[in-house]
């Protein structure tokens, strides 16, 4: 797109902005993700990820971040975070275990910062 | 006339009512976060109102991304509480009151609020866990009817501080022309600092929680006045839920009386913070 | 900047659509509505916007009533045509303009309008069958891309006529700070007077709908300043959907040309009509 | 209900108005009339109407003005026009057809006043 819209105008460094177009771009896979709430749905999809995610209708970028579970690439390839977490909650991942791939921490150090008193800018 | 007799802002972490779900309330981890909810409960269970309204937004459980709507209201009788991936938590469904609901969308769609109404509705932790906040154990049923308001806080554009504020007043005045004698409890949920994705996750702003904290009670105003960037900059991307709380204000007198207040982190990866307020005029 | 270049009010009645899909338009019951709409159909034909916005609403098969939005705003790349029980109409999908939705979606939410954003919404006749009184044989393709925006016109309380006009304005606002070059077509639909069940059935109000026809173009805000009642009372209870056109009319600059109209009683049991205004400064 | 709300408060004689109480007495009916849209419902409904309406969580009321194809019924039980009309266009009625029904004037003569420029008030 040649002309910036929504959060294209924010500056805001490290912070992703799920925005109308991030959206738009995540749209089958987040409905794949909400689709996990449900036990045979889970199932299903252990069975055969990659026909659950072409199912979906995900690109194949999206189907490839979901099989090597890549965190961040869910995000940028349009992940709303609320969604990603149901796939990470269904690995037995919690969201400290995210925070710390996502900052590149690890889990321990992420766990402990935030037991510290949280992370600050800078 | 119904009336506006208390104002309750809290976080919705889910681990705080996963935490109350699995008896781990005395954990070394947990303890002080509900040592610093008892003043609030305490105070809540001699003032139970007939009805409250909830303000909060959906995680994925309820709605879905086919359509976001920046304001919701339910009519419903009875909303179904939402199992989020592994059972439903252990808390009774939430009971309605239709008739206030239909008292309150036509009053703010009649002032210009663009409500999407909902007849139904499951509610997820977003809802939930204020109301464990607000009562550890309800039995077979919730202390009184609920509405839930909903909000869009997770795609953007989220609506402005300024529109929740507005919101707010609007919803007060909504409450007070109700014909018929009803006390309300109003609760606005979310935040306080906290941010789940990006080279930033676990950011926490204790100085701008602490702004925040003393601003919703005496210059509610000023918090409105703060633009999205400015929100999540200063609060975080998650942390840009703290607009519910300006709903929760909005329809409260200008002047309130802090019952209680406290803050606590990490909940998760959350700063969580409680606001109690009476808005009953202080008798002399 | 986007330009808006024209508005066009029409009627969506589904007859007139099933009417073209069977070859109908010259039978004696149909023939005098299609000529009335010639003359629009060939300036139109003159005058392609690079985009358009639609206003219209659902009738029970895009959305249903578990959930009622006020406004929805489409951001989807393609909107299908519903299958509204018997088969969709022969007429081709609508592609939908992603960029200029988010734009317009921030813009009306910074305002304070309280959108529903809907990625994925299918369109019934309340707006194919504008498309089609626009451009009667699209061929494969619609003239270019076109925005839905959906009123909620068939539960009470529907947005006020102040509150549809208000955000026509915006709308107007929204499109003319959009950073590109577009020229902009604006329709809005429904009308005019007609009601369909209760015993004041097939009640139709010719005296009313010329003054709206008249107004429309030249006083809008005295059309804006109809109540729900009197509207149901003066228009019938459907033909409430002529606040529709005061979205249209509001996005447009004060004064405006009318290039045509007609006015055609029954179509089925609806007094349909047709109002196309020039946007462009008139070159003198 | 003990106070008015909504359309109780509008005097409009002869108009039925579909406000939010109107919706929730009428929302699994209208559910029904919406599922007729698919033509395996449609069968299905047809096969055995009363089942199809218990599926639906119909009231005993509503289910006898769906079966007895009371129209006047199902207006004032709730339904929506434009969800009632979804019966009505699988039974091959027209608009006109409801029209007389709701009137009491009859197809025939509904249509001719339709053609005649409408009705009036009074
Ligand atoms: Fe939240
Ligand atoms: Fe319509």
């Amino acid at each position: 797109m040649s002309t910036p819209t929504g959060a294209g105008r924010l500056d805001l460094p490290g912070t992703p902005v799920f925005d109308g177009d991030t959206s738009r771009r995540g749209f089958r896979m987040n409905k794949l993700f909400m689709s996990l709430r449900d036990a045979a749905a889970r199932e299903r999809f252990l069975a055969d990820e990659a026909a659950y995610c072409r199912e979906f209708g995900l690109t194949a970028e999206q189907e490839k971040a979901v099989l090597a579970r890549d965190w961040q690439a869910m995000i940028d390839l349009g992940g709303s975070i609320f969604y990603v977490y149901k796939l990470a909650m269904m690995d037995g991942r919690s969201m400290q275990y995210l925070g710390g791939v996502f900052t590149g921490m690890g889990e321990d150090d992420f766990l402990a910062a935030m037991r510290a008193g949280g992370r600050r800018d800078g | 006339m119904a009336e506006v007799i208390w104002g309750l802002a809290t976080s919705h972490v889910p681990s705080i009512g996963a935490a109350m779900d699995r008896g781990k309330t005395d954990d070394p981890a947990w303890k002080a976060l509900f040592d610093g909810y008892a003043p609030a409960r305490a105070w809540l269970a001699e003032h139970r109102p007939d009805v409250a309204v909830l303000v909060y937004n959906d995680h994925a459980n309820g709605i879905d991304l086919d359509f976001v709507p920046t304001f919701g209201l339910g009519t419903a009788e009875r909303y179904e509480v939402a199992d989020e991936g592994f059972g439903r938590r252990p808390v009774p469904d939430v009971l309605g009151h239709p008739e206030f609901s239909f008292h309150l969308v036509e009053s703010l769609v009649d002032e210009g609020f663009d409500l999407t109404v909902f007849q139904e509705l499951a509610v997820d932790h977003g809802f939930t866990v204020p109301m464990s906040v607000w009562t550890p154990d309800p039995g077979d049923a919730w202390p009184c009817p609920v509405i839930p308001l909903l909000v869009n806080v997770i795609q953007y554009p989220q609506p402005t501080a300024a529109r929740c504020y507005a919101l707010g007043q609007a919803l007060g005045r909504a409450i007070r022309s109700f014909p018929g004698d009803l006390t309300v409890g109003v609760l606005g949920t979310g935040g306080m600092s906290h941010q789940l994705a990006g080279t930033r996750a676990g950011f926490i702003n204790p100085d701008f929680d602490a702004m925040w904290m003393e601003a919703v009670e005496k210059d509610p105003a000023r918090l409105a006045a703060l633009s999205r960037e400015e929100l999540i900059r200063q609060a975080g991307s998650e942390g840009i839920e703290l607009i519910m709380w300006l709903v929760m204000r909005g329809a409260m007198d200008e002047q309130v009386t802090r019952v209680h207040s406290d803050y606590f982190v990490p909940a998760s990866n959350t700063a969580a913070g409680i606001a109690l307020f009476d808005n009953r005029t202080p008798t002399g």
